[in-house]
């Protein structure tokens, strides 16, 4: 019998939702062993202390989190980030451009930034945003906002028979249905332009879509509906800088929008999961300014 | 920090056929130019990769030249330097806007036979980043 | 292979003083030796000798190294040889990583060592960094098509196109005339021995057959003459290269055609005729000289009315005015370019353009060459005899206004020209307005001192004016280079013009890949080294396409053109290494993006829609690798991974 | 002194983390405090010089559970600051998205969260509900499987949809989906009236717990056209205790609603200016919807509307007719669910006008299931959002869920000596009632300071 626990951080709860929606799946991947902590589906309080498989979702914002994360990791065989929060510090991470004493003293007003949180009953807001990995060791990650629920099944499946889980080695194009043509509109399109042709691959037409440089095994869902890939499930090799590496065949393109705007406002664009993770967000983190 | 006392770190990406001859041609020459500049060596300065920018300010540098081959036909590789150039005027942008500052990134041209002007563009280069001094942390947003 | 951990030996030399003298090369040993990976470090005075080169290979053995760094010279300079070296102890050569710590290091900070020493500690650090992630590289082979495309049927494409056929190569030689010959066919008697231009060489009969209007490439079954034919695109790689080449069309059939003449005499169109620099007129039909090869008749479209008259009196039938232009496409393994060069025409220097008798020396070599035994040379104005010959040399060259270099053939013309002049007539008075006088060939010397015995007077100065009234004599400002100035009048006044590269110079670079000298002509891959390659592996070139040269040289360099693009041919198959762009299928989207930025066509879309790149035709450039957003395809030898520990590296902090 | 401190921490079964302290001395209760521990996200922060057409796609991951509800709020914003119409057939499929949401949230709510606590299942989860009544379980996740589905097909995913953008909607719904929709739907009618009516019957028993739970008496805030039932457009409604009604402009809600910062809790204390704080605390969330709308129009359905009016009088304040009203709502939502199914007309296919973005400030609101929810936007004349204010149900409810959290502790308190445990577990079945969804409360920045 394997010991479950689930750990929710900074996040949406979307992985939970996701795992709430593998119904019958679920309770067959729970049967037989024991769902020991998990505050969103049950009564529970505390981590046990053996934990063999612990699922991290939503990522590292508050020192309140980063305890609880280094807890789980202590009394867990095996840690499974599950959702782009936990992998690669999920949407919120855009918010690393911005000092968290600015946050906090616009949100919350000069005096309480001050003191770094609302009161001594709430937990100190660390200066950025997280993702598990840098925290803790992390033993496998289900990226995807929210992560695909048949993937999530098949990998729990997979780590509960002591397998190790396969993720998609490939790009969301390979698994998008629109058609190439091989030129490249020069202009950026906004969403606020009906695609000229809907058969048609959308970064072609000048849409920024982030299927090159995202890991397949979402079935190119969004892109299906006419819209854009915003990249949620992240690289498909994690040695690669999703954003950067869009960025760069954006610029190679000669879509001059790119330096029209910010990076803030393009970080939105093709860096909107995975801005922790970037050599982008790393430069931010540099003072060496006294 | 004391500014006079501010030793930069230079990373200068040198394309293999021109800018890292310049820079050999200079040591023959015996030509010195701020040892601040260290020299990264590249095929072509069509290789340097924004990666490659970024990460080197993320590893501490506190300037980032690309040297690649003179304009008009100079390249080796038909016009990778033209490609560098562009992609550098775009990552200038965006260091401005990640608070590294886009004077910290340049792009020069020059051949093969020009160890003078590999001498003047680092120099010139290596007290403009002295004048800036370390990197800080001032967001540049509109 | 990579998946073996690293062991690192880090080999520093002295370089004799060179570098032990500003770099304390002891210290930067022991630094070395602590460095992650490292297993073993020496230094030693001079690594590139035979013994520097057996304590590496020792040492490779000796501690089971897979990975070297040598903290030397220039990778420029011994990187082949180190690699050589690894080779021959049994690693892989791109397990190899140079750290330049002598041009880059201790000749840049001579007198600092302190510098200089923290300096090669960066880049050995940087260079070990790289190391641990450098792989081993392997090659393979592609054969090589028995066959060249020579580019240019001048006195440099049509030696180098024979010498080739001679070998037993099948040879495809395209002009862009309608006649081969080039400038050369222009020239009437050329230096240094003074024989026909259009037939080269003279002396033996053996040799005399060689002579170029005599049918010699026209005949030969291994050469096809394209004539009035450009290069359109090239494509492929040493080996395998596919050209396309447009014919314009002559018209005139010249299988059918047997020179009769018939056509010319009845066509009515007459206009001046290029070949004589406008000194003679010529029809729309036409072959410009006698000796003309290939002797067909050729219609200028641009001139002909079409009144049908040559049609009508051939009696062949070989005339068609309603041909057009064909494309072929040709299958070649190497490509020879001669497309030679043209005379600078000084528009606006010396009263040229403006003043009839101030001309060029191709002029004046056409007019000695039309001119009969006792005839005298004439002003072009008035045709009346022209007295007092006045030659200004350096014309367009050796000028940061026009032209920096020296055409280096101009001497020898002025004085060729100055001495045939002059023994022709002896009273002629004959001035040559000179900044040197440069004679450097075999008997080039001799054409100097004979000038000076008949009477040619030099004069060592900048001509700074030249002026003309309507009827009397040019007058010219001299300022004299032994100090004051002096004026001359003269009846002509003969401009010895630079040599430029030809007017389709860039376009066929680009269309061949070619990279220019700042000058403009086609730039050889190594001045001393490789001065017949090019930037492009199976594209060679020779003759004035590369720079001003005079014949001799020009077949020199035929030759060696034969040399060079037999070699892959003979051999059959060439080796390719292959540090070049690989694709990860996997990540590979087919969006085509690195193959729509490389700069060489190499890489192709596969069938199921992933890139695929052709190593022989991959140059290792690496922009392929900025574009591709799926982080798909990456550059070996230097992949992201590889040049982010070499910055890592260079800025770690000691 | 002998103050002590109880905690229930964190607070499970609903969405986020939070604490519940209350301090007592030996014979009473001093004070109690709901401290919403989760971490601020500053999505409104975040949202500053983004593309505005980005925000219904970056808002919706505010929460996991109502995605839906932030990307139409958020959509509609976006719209009212550009004056943009979209197509009748886009709002139909948005409608028809929203309800979707509402039947995947609250059954999820139901059956995962409340349902354990009501059935007295041994293993409090949805284990514990399959292992004691398979049957049940079923129909929950069919529930739950229809509202994901409707927002998948009309959305183009499950969670986290992507075709509102701004002038309508990416993509028609394709017929075969309406198809499979529609029969699952058919299946689903019943299911949820059965529903219902469990709830009714096995809860309606608890007798104590319903007497217990019968504490606050706030105002009720929620969407009504024409003072009938709505989720996805209209006006503000407010419901005094006293029955009096007072109405308000999406727009204005800034006018009418005030915050304060309290130190306990990252979340800040909404109240309706008027009144001032604390008397101007309200409620929103299935209670409210169905104490500010007039009727429920429909077959079954308003027989249970009735009998709930009738068990808990209008307006309605027992908390925990908070779930009766959930269960009510979710027949309701897959009877309407099936009635737009029905129509053909939601093939339609113009889904979409082109929007001109242009400077200005837009306020979009919706019901979401936990309810009313407010997104505000300033944009700039390049369509760059330059300023954001989110207000979420959870954050309108938690200053009532506290207030009640200390009217609760101190009832019980005197009589809890022998079973603390079950005064504290009252407390959080009371919490779970509302449905708190943590992760959206934390995000507030800009209204009315309070004095």
């Amino acid at each position: 019998m394997t010991v479950m626990a689930t750990l929710s951080l900074s996040g949406d709860a979307g992985c939970h939702v996701i795992l709430a929606s593998l119904h019958e799946k679920l309770l067959g991947l729970l049967e037989p062993h024991e769902l020991a902590f998990c505050q969103i589906l049950k009564d529970s309080r505390d981590i046990p202390d053996h934990v063999d498989l612990t699922l991290v979702e939503g990522s590292v914002r508050t020192e309140n989190d980063r305890e609880r994360l280094r807890e789980a990791r202590a009394r867990a065989k095996i840690l499974v980030a599950i959702g782009s929060c936990a992998c690669f510090g999920g949407i919120q991470s855009l918010c690393n451009f911005v000092d968290s004493q600015e946050l906090m003293k616009e949100t919350y007003g000069a005096a309480i930034a001050e003191a770094k949180s609302l009161g001594k009953n709430l937990p100190e807001v660390l200066p950025k945003n997280i993702p598990v990995r840098e925290i803790v060791e992390v033993d496998f990650q289900i990226p995807g906002c929210p992560p695909e629920p048949d993937e999530v099944a098949s990998c729990l499946g997979a780590i509960l028979r002591g397998e190790t889980p396969q993720l998609s080695q490939k790009n969301v194009c390979d698994e998008c249905k629109k058609k190439r043509g091989g030129d490249f509109e020069a202009k950026i399109r906004r969403l606020t332009e009906k695609p000229s042709d809907l058969e048609r691959c959308l970064l072609e037409l000048g849409y920024i879509c982030m299927g090159p440089a995202t890991r397949a095994g979402c079935h190119a869902k969004c892109v299906a509906a006419n819209v854009p890939c915003d990249g949620c499930r992240g690289p498909a090799d994690l040695k690669y800088d999703q954003g950067v590496a869009m960025l760069d065949a954006l610029i190679a393109a000669d879509r001059e929008t790119v330096s029209t705007y910010s990076v803030a406002t393009m970080s939105a664009m093709y860096h909107r999961y995975s801005f922790a993770t970037s050599v982008l967000a790393k430069l931010l983190e540099r003072k060496d300014r006294r | 920090m004391d500014k006079a006392a501010f030793e930069p770190k230079i990373v200068a990406y040198c394309c293999w056929w021109c800018a890292y001859g310049a820079a050999d041609l200079a040591g023959i020459s015996k030509l010195t130019y701020p040892a601040s500049v260290r020299i990264v060596r590249v095929p072509c300065s069509g290789r340097v990769d924004p990666l490659h920018v970024l990460s080197a300010f993320k590893a501490g540098a506190h300037g980032v030249i690309v040297a690649g081959c003179l304009k008009d036909g100079g390249c080796h590789y038909v016009d990778g330097n033209m490609k560098a150039e562009k992609r550098v005027k775009a990552l200038k942008k965006a260091l401005d806007s990640v608070g590294i500052g886009g004077d910290r990134l340049e792009m020069y041209f020059l051949s093969a036979g020009m160890p003078d002007k590999f001498v003047e563009y680092t120099t010139e280069f290596a007290r403009r980043i002295e004048r800036l001094g370390p990197v800080g942390l001032e967001m540049n947003r509109e | 292979m990579s998946s073996r951990e690293p062991r690192i030996g880090v080999f520093v030399c002295h370089c004799g003083l060179n570098i032990a003298k500003s770099v304390d090369v002891k210290a930067l040993r022991e630094y070395a030796s602590k460095l992650h990976g490292v297993v073993y470090a020496i230094d030693y005075e001079f690594m590139c000798s035979e013994t520097g080169q057996r304590l590496i290979k020792e040492s490779i053995k000796n501690h089971g190294l897979n990975r070297v760094v040598v903290a030397s010279c220039s990778p420029k300079l011994h990187e082949l040889t180190f690699r050589r070296v690894l080779s021959e102890a049994g690693l892989n050569p791109f397990l190899l990583e140079m750290a330049n710590i002598r041009e880059q290091c201790s000749w840049a900070y001579l007198f600092e060592p302190a510098k200089a020493t923290e300096k090669a500690r960066h880049i050995v650090c940087a260079s070990v960094g790289r190391s641990r992630f450098l792989e081993e590289i392997g090659d393979k082979e592609e054969p090589v098509k028995p066959s060249t495309l020579v580019v240019g049927a001048g006195v440099a494409g049509i030696h180098a196109a024979l010498g080739l056929a001679d070998i037993g190569f099948q040879v495809h030689i395209i002009e862009k005339n309608p006649f081969i010959g080039g400038i050369v066919a222009k020239l009437g008697n050329v230096f240094p021995t003074e024989d026909c231009g259009i037939c080269i060489a003279p002396y033996s009969s053996e040799m005399h057959r060689k002579c170029l209007y005599k049918q010699q490439l026209i005949n030969n079954p291994l050469i096809k003459l394209y004539t009035l034919s450009k290069l359109k695109s090239l494509s492929g790689y040493v080996g395998n290269f596919k050209a396309r080449v447009v014919q314009a069309p002559r018209r005139i059939d010249e299988r059918l055609c047997i020179g009769c003449s018939k056509c010319t005499a009845v066509c009515p169109v007459e206009v001046p005729n290029e070949y004589d620099l406008g000194l003679s007129k010529r029809k729309a039909v036409y072959v410009p000289f006698l000796q003309a090869a290939p002797h067909a008749y050729v219609i200028d479209g641009e001139t002909c009315t079409k009144c049908r008259k040559c049609v009508e009196v051939c009696p062949t039938n070989a005339i068609s005015l309603e041909q057009n232009p064909s494309t072929i496409d040709l299958e070649v393994g190497t490509v020879v370019v001669a497309v030679g060069f043209e005379e600078f025409e000084p528009l606006g220097l010396f009263g040229f353009g403006k003043n009839k008798d101030v001309i060029t020396q191709l002029k004046l070599a056409r007019m000695i060459d039309k001119k009969s035994g006792g005839e005298e040379i004439w002003k072009p104005s008035d045709g009346k005899p022209a007295q007092r010959i006045v030659m200004i040399q350096c014309v367009g060259s050796r000028d940061k206004g026009t032209h920096a270099y020296c055409s280096k053939i101009c001497c020898m013309i002025a004085l060729k020209h100055a001495r045939t002049l002059k023994k022709a007539d002896p009273d002629l008075d004959l001035t040559i307005c000179y900044k040197d006088v440069r004679l450097p060939g075999r008997n080039y010397e001799r054409y100097y001192t004979d000038c000076q015995e008949l009477g040619v007077k030099f004069l060592w100065g900048d001509v700074t004016k030249v002026e003309g009234d309507a009827d009397g004599p040019l007058r010219l400002d001299v300022d004299l280079a032994t100090g004051g100035s002096t004026q001359l009048d003269a009846d002509l006044v003969v401009l010895s013009s630079a040599l430029t590269p030809s007017n389709d110079t860039l376009e066929l670079s680009r269309i061949l890949n070619l990279t220019l000298s700042p000058d403009g002509f086609f730039m050889e891959q190594h001045p001393k080294l490789a001065p017949i390659d090019t930037n492009i592996d199976g594209i060679y070139i020779c003759g004035a396409c590369q720079g001003p040269k005079d014949i001799p040289e020009t077949i020199d360099q035929a030759i060696g053109a034969v040399a060079r693009a037999a070699i892959p041919m003979i051999a059959g198959k060439i080796k390719i290494d292959l540090a070049k762009a690989i694709v990860d299928e996997d990540l590979c989207i087919g969006c085509a993006n690195c193959a729509a930025v490389c700069p060489y066509n190499a890489i192709e879309m596969a069938p199921r829609g992933t890139a695929r790149v052709i190593e022989a035709v991959c140059k290792g450039c690496g922009t392929c690798v900025v574009e591709c957003p799926a982080s798909a395809i990456q550059l070996r030898h230097f992949s992201d991974r590889q040049v982010l520990a070499a910055v890592e590296g260079i800025l770690a902090e000691d | 002194m002998s103050c002590r401190e109880l905690t229930i921490e964190p607070v499970t079964r609903i969405e986020g983390h939070s604490r519940v302290t209350i301090l007592v001395d030996k014979k009473k209760v001093k004070g109690a405090r709901f401290n919403i521990v989760e971490s601020p996200r500053f999505f409104e922060k975040l949202l500053e010089g983004k593309f505005a057409e980005e925000a219904p796609r970056i808002t919706q991951r505010i929460c996991g559970v109502c995605p839906v509800a932030h990307h139409l709020a958020s959509v509609k914003a976006i719209e009212a600051a550009w004056d943009c119409q979209p197509p009748e057939s886009a709002v139909k499929l948005r409608r028809l998205m929203l309800i979707g949401q509402i039947i995947s949230s609250h059954s999820l709510h139901l059956g995962f969260l409340a349902l354990p606590d009501l059935l007295e299942v041994d293993e409090r989860s949805i284990l514990g509900v399959a292992r004691k009544d398979p049957r049940l379980a079923s129909c929950i996740f069919k529930l739950n499987r229809f509202g994901l589905q409707i927002t998948e097909a009309v959305g183009g995913r499950a969670v986290h949809p992507v075709s509102a953008i701004p002038g309508g909607m990416s993509k028609p719904i394709e017929g075969e989906r309406r198809d499979q929709l529609l029969a699952s739907g058919k299946e689903c009618v019943e299911m949820a009236y059965e529903l219902a009516v469990l709830v009714d019957n096995k809860v309606g028993k608890k007798e104590e717990l319903i007497e217990c739970l019968n504490l606050s008496r706030t105002r009720y805030a929620g969407v009504t056209t024409d003072g009938r039932y709505e989720l996805y457009d209209g006006k503000v409604t407010v419901l005094e205790p006293s029955g009096e009604k007072i109405e308000f402009e999406a727009k204005d809600y800034s006018d009418h609603i005030a915050e304060k910062t309290v130190p306990h809790s990252y979340a800040k204390h909404p109240y309706l200016h008027r009144f001032g704080y604390p008397a101007g605390i309200y409620r929103v969330g299935p209670l409210s919807r169905l104490n500010v709308a007039a009727e429920l129009r429909g077959g079954k359905v308003a027989e249970r509307f009735r009998s709930f009016v009738k068990k808990f009088g209008r307006p309605a304040h027992n908390t925990l007719a908070y779930n009766f009203g959930r269960a009510i709502e979710l027949a309701y939502t897959v009877e309407q669910a099936l009635n737009m199914l029905e129509d053909s007309a939601i093939e339609g296919n113009d889904v979409f006008s082109t929007p001109h973005p242009k400077a200005g400030r837009g306020v979009g609101i919706v019901e979401a299931p936990r309810g009313l929810l407010v997104h505000d936007y300033q944009i700039d004349a390049e369509g760059l959002i330059t300023r954001a204010n989110i207000i979420s149900p959870t954050t309108q409810n938690a200053p009532s869920i506290e207030s009640e959290t200390l009217l609760l502790a101190s009832n019980l308190f005197p009589h809890a000596a022998a079973n603390l445990k079950h005064m504290l577990s009252t407390i959080e079945i009371m919490i779970r009632a509302y449905d708190p969804c943590l992760t959206c409360s934390t995000h507030f920045v800009e209204l009315r300071k309070s004095a």
